[in-house]
Formats: structure tokens, C-alpha cells, sequence
């Protein structure tokens, strides 16, 4: 599918709503509003947005712990979100969750995920429903690099492949897990290959070019709807901040991180807009100005829910 | 008109009736298809339910049970089985950190029907690794139902509750009573979680047993009404949640109580059942709660070693008879 | 001469001075290496150690606690960190399975020299999947041994020990303490398991307290005498071994136990301790032993609903004055 | 190095000791001498064998639920663990383990083990230990087609790989996991790639070829030793009986079994051997003779070796 000027604004808007949340938990989370971690998704938001765009509404995602990026590229109310990361009543969760478990169900969002690779099981499954239930929904799984050391990698993308599931794995590589690079502890020159021994297609995309991302998903979301099976996409991309806020990042050289933020995704996209005509400066100055004021909103929002009621703290255990 | 069955037919017949009933009803698990399972516990399925919904998985219990609560949580009811107890320690995570936290951790978004199905219990000269009873972690944990039936109708109909249940629920099947016979109601009855059983009444002292512990506390209680003893025999029948009132209600009648389980004896079942007891049923207590659990050893594979390990009638009957203290007076 | 330090340098130098008395010695996990651990509790051991001996994982927990396994079996003493407790669900096969099964099943032959550390609790908003406190699931199993410190001084001593110990042993640190000061002695002092420590000595009540909750038991025992309650309290420092004499004696002598344990209360922790109090100190006991474990439910995120979930000063004293019963009187 | 005649003989033997050792299992077995489950090795002798004659005595394998080939093969005492299988006192274990927990520490063999999978962190862990011990052992882990879907072969590999240690993974692939043909549970045209994706070299082999067998683990071994780092060799093999005594076999054809049978790997070095002029039939006859002869009175031993004291069911949990 060819992408209108409309529909290359509208993923403008999404990245620029994940930076500017993401911008503001970090000033939440300085000022001691949020407790608990917040992982920044900044810096690799074409990822997210690149692939969801490529998906239907009823189809499904798996995220991580750094998950804001996904949640909002899938369709996410920010207001909510910044009230359950505060853990307010009004949060996606009600509070019980946070950060690291937001969910939409109505959306696909299966949740965020605070175990590394924790995601992986669950989208598959959604794929096997999905074909049990006879639907032709898609379920695509972010994770990251650290993700792909994990056993339950070759478990679940050897299933998918033996029962050819409508499931896309995407590994967000940015080039670290907490503290250690993933060179350090990801044996292999090619990451692709680890999917490929299992006759699964795999691609390997520039993490920062969203268009890149979306083709590469569109691609996967076609296979998968067509009943041709499971794909897997790393996509290449690099997270500005620590691994949390808090996180001193000493084991980056500031070098390293300029060189990635040289080649930022949303100046990127930017450019492009304004260069083939789609939108001016003016325009994306407005739509950056239209996001900060939502986000402001949303923080807003999310500082007036109340808490929950503490005798909220024995429901939800069971349906 | 009651029949009949073995305990691995009851389990059967409970899945085949569930799937009948809810399209959205399937089993996952190794060998469970063609093979009918390494008890032969789903024969027949794969040929009246097909591939799809008898499904033979690789050997990855992680993974199979992560698929199985991205199914559940998508719209499937999914029954996994667990050939052995002893493998579920490779799915820990995807059952202790997803499937049983989902609904919590998304404020009541979730529901995660999901039935895991796997074995307990020693006694087969499988060794270590292939006979633990660890039904006492997942008791543990919140957000996980679990039963432990000892009769093939308790067998079919609990777990037709629990496959009906739209949360995480766990039965344990002891691998010594799948041949075990017993009658089973016709019809479609599930048995709800929380309700204890009484297997046999009695007077003087409560034996509270789990699984096929049940069936060595009847021995011993009739070998004891020899001796004038009268055992009430009970069955809590789900851990989780648990029928505190018929226990406690039972001891509060006979004052001496002694819980029977064959998960190992220290941090195990026996702990919270006697826990609950004496905080229940204190000042009715002729004596301390007595309790006997697997031996706090590895199950040896030498028959010489195996049943040692296992609480038999001899064992309860000299803990029963300790609770009357070392004269045969009340302590 | 005592020093002051915190529970995290205390753990540290136990690994420290462990590290260059034994060459054996060695300590992976995730991150623990040039970022000293995400709390920061081996910092400064690459630097001492090198690479070879504190080793970057990738994260793997059940490749890595198997890889512990196989160098513990040939010759070597490592200490595997898991980050926190949550992920230790991902290497419960290597543990259970393979590591405390080992040496019995191999007639005594093996020798698994292996000490985990990892953590437990509640507190810092890490919701559901990152503040579980599951050392109840490792006590149930043979072959294991679990310590549960309180203060820098026992986290120290007892770190010390199960490194040299010759067999599986897991040291749960509640991760809210690692900031605690404490006074450590000099010198090169393990402290054997199976001993209780009684942190305050008492006449009318015994409170058993586990990790961070003796801290609260002590508090609370301070408000408790400003009432004229006496109460003593005991950590028992390690489950298994338990110092079963140490706490039934307390209890002979006050009548009067409540345990406070951080993990879920059903099926847990407190329900052993009640379980063998009553049963060996029934004759002295003037009311049912009491107990306070974390709340059955996945630990939520808001710090409006986390602290509910916790046993705090205010549960404390209110279950002590409930063993005296509504008047105040002996039950 | 090449293999003489001597060397050639003395594999022969040992394969013939591993089928007569399992035929008098299935004999005691049905007989009800042996309580527990027995899981044959019959057919795979050469894996087994050859593998373990390319590795000294003080390196290290460890085994699985099917194990006995691989005991003898590193030089396990018959007669301890035909005790062991009955349960008996003078069984390896004490009578503790039975066939699936068979271990000899002081011949480096670190157990069979009765979770699939179960044995590759603890070889992979023993290398790990020879490498920082300073010594110049080899790690071998053997390990079923099966347990190639277990995530701990990923963790374990990757690691290997990062590391260099220096391990052998080798698969024995007898096309089946109890009642499932792998190649209906496990996905990808060529099972190598699952370590190739992690840059560790990978060969296929002929699991029926002793020789074939023995040279490719000496390329293993050779690059282990010398600091090269890990290796994974599929062996195709194939066990002409059940999964276990008492399995029915109704998942296999008798064609594909008789094809399979017609390749036996001890004739195979039978005939090359009296072709090349190393021994004579009646050679080869007298050896099968003497070993028969070692069985029977391995079994007699394991027959009078008394059952354990009770009592000991409370020693050797804790050192
Ligand atoms: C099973 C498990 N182990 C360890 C952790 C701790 N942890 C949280 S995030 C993280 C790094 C994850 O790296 P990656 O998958 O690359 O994702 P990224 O943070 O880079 O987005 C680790 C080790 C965890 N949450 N779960
Ligand atoms: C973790 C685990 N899951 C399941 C089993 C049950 N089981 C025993 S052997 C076996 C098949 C193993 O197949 P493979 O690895 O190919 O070895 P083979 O039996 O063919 O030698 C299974 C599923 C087990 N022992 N451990
Ligand atoms: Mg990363
Ligand atoms: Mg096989």
C-alpha cells in the first residue's frame, strides 16, 4: 500500500506524540510524580510507528517494559497512560499496573511486559487464536535485543513457523540491553539467521527510516494474512536515553550517541514532508505545538485522577 | 445412572464433553494427539476433535504455555497438559508471572481461561526427576485456582469447572490413580472449586487428605475402627480457593486433626491446612495438628527407597494415635 | 571493631573476601560486572576480579544458572545473581531439577557447590512482575539450603557460609534494604545456618520476622511496650535449616507467636513456622499462633494499593492484641 | 589421528557390549527385574561410541534419558549400572537414580538426566569450568533431535559462542521425540542452521558411520582443545526399538524401520573390518562372545547385588 501525504502526517503526529510523552515522563519522573521505572522510548520511535501503521485495528501487539512508544503507535489514549503510570485511578490499569503492564485489550494491546521476552508467548498465542478463531488478524510482537537470548525465542518462533501462524516478530536492536552492548552477549554476525534456521523470512531495516519499517512490515503483514506464516524484522535503532531514568550511561561515549541522534527518525521523516511538498515547516511546527499541548493535557489529566480506593487492592485477582 | 470409569477416562470424558460444548475449547501438550497422551489419557481425542484442537507440541513447555495464554487471552480456552509435574518447572514464568497476573496487572482487562492439566505423586519408580508433587507452589501464588481431586467423578467434575472457569486453574493428577475405578454421575455436572468432601464421617479424629492420600487415610480409617477409632475422612478437594469452614467445622467436632499430602512435608500443603486449623479451631483442639508429607528427600528410585518416602496407613495411623500422647490419654 | 556499612557492601564484601580466599569463586548475572549490578551491589568486583570472574550474562537465566550448575559439578563455586526474585521463575528446572536433585540422585557422587543470590520484596512501585518474595517455593524442595537475612551483619556471615557450603544454597536480600546501615563485624566471621538470632529479647509475645519484616517486628515492639506488651522477636535468619528449638523455646515461654513473613501468606512461610510452633509448643500456647504474610494478590504498582499488601506496624499490633481476644483477656 | 586396528577393534567391542547390554535390559525388563522406565539405545551404538573415542578420559560428556550407550561408551562399569537399573545397593547410584540419573564423576560422565534438554547447561557449564580452571578438557553434551525445541539449547550455545568454550553440542537425531517425528515439530530444511545462526560451526554426519562419527568429533574436539571454541554436530541415527520398553511402535512403519536396520552401524564396522583385513569373523565372533559373557554376568551381579538399606533414604541430600 503506496502512503498518502495524509496518512505520512499522521505518523509524523505519532512520533512526535511518543517523543513529547516520553519528554514529559522524564520531567514526571524527575519531579518524583511517577514512581517505580520508566524506561524512554525516545530515539526509536520510528520503529513503533512504522509497524503499527502497517496493522489493522483488531490486529494484535505484544510489547515490552519500554512499551509508551508501542502503546501510542497502536492507538493508546495518552491521558490514561500518564494516569497509570502514576499510578491513578483512571490509568489504563486502574494503577495496579504502571509502566511496565499497560494494556488496551479493546485496542490488541496485549501489554507491555516487565520479562524480557515475556511478550514472545503471548503474541504467538494470539496468532494461533487468531487462525483457530478463523479471523485473518495479525499479531505482531516487539522485543529487544537483549530478547533474543532468551530460550523462549526458539520456542515460539519454532512453533509459529512448524504451524505457518500469522505472527510477525519484530526485534527492536538498540544495541543494548540495560547496561551491556548487545555485541558483548548475542553471538552471531548475522541476528537475521537466528530466525532463519527455522525457514522463517527475515529482514534486517533501518530502524530510523520509518518508511523502511513500514514496507518491511507491510511485507510481513501480507505474508502472515496470506496464510504464508511468521516473519521476523530487526530493525536497526538506538535509544537516546539510559536504560531508565536514573541510568548515568557510562557505557556509551557520547560519540556513539551523537552519531545515532544525527540521524534522528522524526527530522528524518520531516525532511521528507517538507521536501516533497507534503507539509511546511509551518505545518509540522503546528503539529509539534498541537502535541505538546495534548501531552500537556494528558499529564494534567493524569495529576487530577484520584488514587484508587486501597480496598480496590483485593479485585481483579480473579474474573 | 452412575458408571463406571477409570480416573484417566473421567479426565477424558471431561474434555471431550467441554470441547463439545465451547468451540473455543482445545488441548496442547506433547504427544497428547496421535500418541493419546503417555497415560493414555486422550485417546480418541485427535480422531473425534482433529489436529487443530488436539494439538502436538515440541518439547518446549515454556513456549507451548506462553501460546497457550496469548490463546487464552484472545478469545481461546486452551487446556495444556504437563506430561510430567515435574516438567511445569519450565514454564514457571509464562504461568506465575503472565498467566496468573494478566487480569490483576491490567486492572480487569484481562481474562485468561486457561486449564493446565499435569501430574503429581511418586510410587512409579520414576526417580527424582519424573515424581515430585509441587501443587503446594502454585497454591502459593494468587490468580491460579487449584484442585487435586482423588476420585474419578471428582476428576471429571472439577475439571469441567475449571475448563469452564474464565481465570488460570490448575489441576494435579496423580499418575498412581489413573487406573483407579470409580462411579461416575451421567450428566453434565461440574464440581465447584471451594467445596470440601467428606469421603467418610467419623467421631474421634479428622484425617484431612489430598489427591490419592485419600484412598491411604480410608485404609487406615477402617484399619483404625478396628481399634475403636472413628476417622472422619476429608477431602478438601481444591486448594485454592479452600473450604476452611468443612475443615475446620470437622475438627472442631472430633478435636484432633491430621492433613495427609504427598508434596514434600516442610513449606507444603500440610503447613497451611494445619496453619489454618489451629488458627480456626484452637480451643477444640485435644492436641496439636499432626501432619505427613512426602519425606524432605528427592523421590529415590529404588523400590527399596521409593515408598518410604510416601505417607502410608501405618504412618498415619501411628500419627493418629500419637495426638492421644504416648499413654492413650488425651495430651 | 564493628564498622558500619550497608546491607549491599556487607553482601559485597562477603563476595569480596570469598572471592580471594578461593580462586573457585566466581559470580555471574546479569549486569553485574561494569555496572556493578542494577542495585548496585557488586560494584567495584570487576575491577578486583576481572571478566573471568564476574561475568556479564546475557539475559538467559536458565542458560546461566545451567551453566552454574555444570561449573559447580567440575570444580567450581559460582555465585549466580538473579536479578530479582520474578526471574528466578525462568530457571526453576536448573534449580529444582537439576541442581538440589544432583547429588542425591547420584548416590552422593556429585557435589553442587552452587550459592544463588537474588532478591525479594515489595516497595519500590516495581508492580507485579518485579517485587514477588519467593523463597517459600525453595524451602518446600530438598536439597537446597535458604537464608534470609536481615541485617548487613547476618547478610555477610551468611553469604559467607553458603558460598563455602558444598551445596545449593539461595540467599533471598530484600531489595529495600539494601541501603540499610548496620554495624558489621571485622573479620572473617560466617555465620552457620540453622541458627536463629532473637534481635530483641521479650516476656509476653513472640514475634518471628523474616528480612525487612524483623525491622517492622522491632518497630512494632516498640510501640507494643509503650502498652506494657513484651515482645521478643526472633529471626530465624535461615528456613532451611530452621532453628526449630530456638523459636519453639521463645514460644514456651511467651505463649504467644505471630510470624511476619514477606511473601504471600497462603501456602507460604508463616504457615510452616505456625504449623511446627504449634505443633511442638501446643501444651504452652494460650492462644492460636498467629501470622501475617504479604496479601494473596499479585503485588499491585500504586503506592496508593502496594503498601496495602504489605505487613506493617499497625497489622502487627493489632494480630498481637487479637491473641489476647476482644477483652483483652487470655483466649 | 588415525584410527588402527587395535583402536578399530576396541570400538567394535564397545558397541557390541551397548546393543547386548540393552537387549538384556529389555530381557530383565520384561521379566520385571527392573522397575521404572528403559529407554533403548539400540541402533545409535555408533554415535555414542565414535563420539567418545575421539575424547580423552578426563573430558567431560553429559547425557539424557536415553543414556546407557553413552555411559559405556565413556567407559562406565557395566555391572554397576545394570545394579543401578534394579535398584540396587551396588548400582552407581546407590540405587538412587535408576537409568535416567546414571553418573560416574571420577570418568568425567556428569550424568544421564531425565529432562529433555537437561544435560546442555551442565556440559556447557563444565566447559565453562575447564576454561577457568586453566586445564585443557573438552565438554560433550549429547542430546536427542527433541531437544533441539527446548530454549535452553539457544541460552546455552549463545553463550557457548560468546565465550569460546570449548564444547561439543551433538545432536543425535533418531528422526523422533517419543511418539512425534521431529520433522512434524521441528521447523527449518537444515537443522545446522540452528548453530550456524550463532557462528558456531556446524556438521551434519552420518550417525550409522562410526568413522564418520568419530572424525567429525575429532574436528570438534580438536578446535575445543585448542581454544577454538564450541562445535554442533547433527548426527543421523535412528533406534530400532520403542521409546521406551512397552511402547507399541504403531507411529512407524515397519518399512522405515527395516530400512533403517539394513544400515546397522555394527555390521557396518563389522564388514569394514574383516574386509580390511583387522579381523576375521570369527574374530568378530569370539568378541561378541566374551562380551555376551561380561552382560550376562553384569546382569547376575546387579541380580544378587543387595536392595538399600531403608534407612538411606535420608543420606547424600545435603554434603
Ligand atoms: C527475564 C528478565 N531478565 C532480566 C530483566 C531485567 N531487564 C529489564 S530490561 C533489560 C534489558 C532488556 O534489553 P532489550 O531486550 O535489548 O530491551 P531494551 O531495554 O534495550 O529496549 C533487562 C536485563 C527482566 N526484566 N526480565
Ligand atoms: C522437559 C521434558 N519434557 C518432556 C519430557 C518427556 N520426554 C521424555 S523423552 C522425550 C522425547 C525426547 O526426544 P529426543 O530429545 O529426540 O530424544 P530421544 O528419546 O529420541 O532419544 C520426551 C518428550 C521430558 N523428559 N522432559
Ligand atoms: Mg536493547
Ligand atoms: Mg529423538
Amino acid at each position: 500500500m503506496e502512503l498518502g501525504p495524509e496518512k505520512l502526517k499522521d505518523m509524523y503526529r505519532r512520533m512526535v506524540v511518543i517523543r513529547k510523552f516520553e519528554e514529559h515522563i522524564y520531567d514526571i519522573y524527575t519531579r518524583g510524580l511517577m514512581p517505580g521505572l520508566a524506561h524512554l522510548y525516545i530515539g526509536e520511535e520510528a520503529v513503533a510507528v512504522g509497524a503499527c501503521a502497517a496493522l489493522r485495528d483488531d490486529d494484535f501487539i505484544a510489547s515490552t517494559h519500554r512499551g509508551h512508544g508501542h502503546l501510542i503507535a497502536k492507538g493508546g489514549r495518552i491521558d490514561r497512560m500518564m494516569a497509570e503510570v502514576m499510578g491513578k485511578v483512571d490509568g489504563y490499569c486502574r494503577g495496579k499496573g504502571g509502566s511496565m503492564h499497560i494494556a488496551d485489550m479493546s485496542l490488541g494491546i496485549l501489554g507491555a511486559n516487565g520479562i524480557v521476552g515475556g511478550g514472545l508467548g503471548i503474541i504467538t498465542g494470539a496468532a494461533l487464536s487468531a487462525r483457530m478463531r478463523k479471523t485473518d488478524q495479525v499479531a505482531l510482537g516487539f522485543f529487544g535485543d537483549g530478547a533474543l537470548n532468551q530460550g523462549i525465542f526458539l520456542e515460539t518462533v519454532n512453533m509459529a513457523a512448524i504451524w505457518k501462524l500469522p505472527v510477525i516478530y519484530l526485534c527492536e536492536n538498540n544495541q543494548y540491553g540495560e547496561y551491556t552492548a548487545a555485541s558483548k552477549v548475542t553471538a552471531g554476525h548475522d541476528l537475521c539467521a537466528r530466525a532463519a534456521a527455522f525457514d522463517v523470512p527475515a529482514r534486517q531495516v533501518d530502524g530510523l527510516d520509518i518508511l523502511a519499517v513500514y514496507e518491511a512490515t507491510q511485507w510481513a503483514v501480507d505474508r502472515a494474512r496470506s496464510g504464508e506464516g511468521p516473519s521476523f524484522l530487526l530493525c536497526q535503532t538506538y535509544r537516546y536515553r539510559g536504560h531508565h531514568v536514573g541510568d548515568q550511561n557510562t557505557y556509551r561515549t557520547k560519540e556513539e550517541i551523537e552519531q545515532w541522534m544525527a540521524r534522528d527518525c522524526i527530522r528524518r521523516l520531516a525532511s521528507r514532508l517538507t521536501a516533497g511538498g507534503s507539509a511546511s515547516e509551518a505545518d509540522l511546527r503546528a503539529v509539534d505545538e498541537a502535541v505538546e499541548a495534548e501531552v500537556v493535557a494528558a499529564v494534567d489529566f493524569g495529576l487530577h485522577s484520584p488514587m484508587p480506593d486501597p480496598r480496590e487492592v483485593v479485585e481483579h485477582v480473579f474474573a | 445412572m452412575p458408571r463406571k470409569l477409570t480416573f484417566a477416562q473421567a479426565v477424558r470424558e471431561a474434555m471431550a464433553e467441554e470441547m463439545r460444548r465451547d468451540p473455543a475449547v482445545f488441548l496442547m501438550g506433547e504427544d497428547v494427539g496421535g500418541a493419546g497422551g503417555v497415560f493414555k489419557v486422550t485417546v480418541g481425542l485427535l480422531e473425534e476433535f482433529g489436529p487443530e484442537r488436539v494439538r502436538d507440541t515440541p518439547i518446549a513447555e515454556a513456549g507451548f504455555m506462553g501460546l497457550a495464554v496469548g490463546a487464552a487471552l484472545t478469545g481461546m480456552r486452551p487446556i495444556v497438559e504437563i506430561m510430567f509435574g515435574d516438567f511445569i518447572t519450565l514454564a514457571m514464568d509464562q504461568i506465575v508471572n503472565q498467566a496468573c497476573k494478566l487480569r490483576y496487572m491490567s486492572g480487569g482487562q484481562a481474562r485468561v481461561p486457561l486449564t493446565i492439566r499435569t501430574t503429581l505423586g511418586a510410587g512409579r519408580s520414576s526417580a527424582a526427576q519424573h515424581s515430585q508433587s509441587l501443587h503446594a507452589w502454585f497454591a502459593h501464588i494468587p490468580g491460579i485456582k487449584v484442585a487435586i481431586p482423588s476420585t474419578p467423578a471428582d476428576a471429571k467434575g472439577l475439571l469441567k469447572s475449571a475448563i469452564r472457569d474464565d481465570n488460570v486453574c490448575i489441576v494435579f493428577e496423580d499418575k498412581m490413580m489413573y487406573r483407579l475405578e470409580g462411579d461416575v454421575p451421567d450428566g453434565d455436572l461440574p464440581i465447584p472449586f471451594g467445596q470440601a468432601d467428606v469421603k467418610r464421617p467419623g467421631e474421634d479424629v479428622t484425617l484431612i487428605a489430598t489427591s490419592s492420600m485419600v484412598h491411604v487415610a480410608l485404609k487406615a480409617a477402617e484399619l483404625l475402627q478396628k481399634e475403636n477409632i472413628s476417622a472422619e475422612v476429608i477431602d478438601p478437594r481444591t486448594l485454592v480457593p479452600l473450604d476452611r469452614e468443612a475443615l475446620v467445622q470437622s475438627v472442631r467436632k472430633t478435636g484432633r486433626a491430621l492433613i495427609i499430602d504427598e508434596g514434600h512435608q516442610k513449606y507444603g500443603v500440610t503447613a497451611e491446612l494445619a496453619a489454618v486449623i489451629q488458627e480456626e479451631a484452637f480451643d477444640d483442639l485435644d492436641a496439636p495438628v499432626a501432619r505427613l508429607g512426602a519425606a524432605d528427600v528427592p523421590v529415590p528410585f529404588s523400590t527399596a527407597l521409593e515408598f518410604e518416602t510416601i505417607p502410608n496407613e501405618a504412618r498415619i495411623i501411628a500419627a493418629v494415635k500419637a495426638t492421644w500422647g504416648p499413654d492413650g490419654k488425651k495430651r
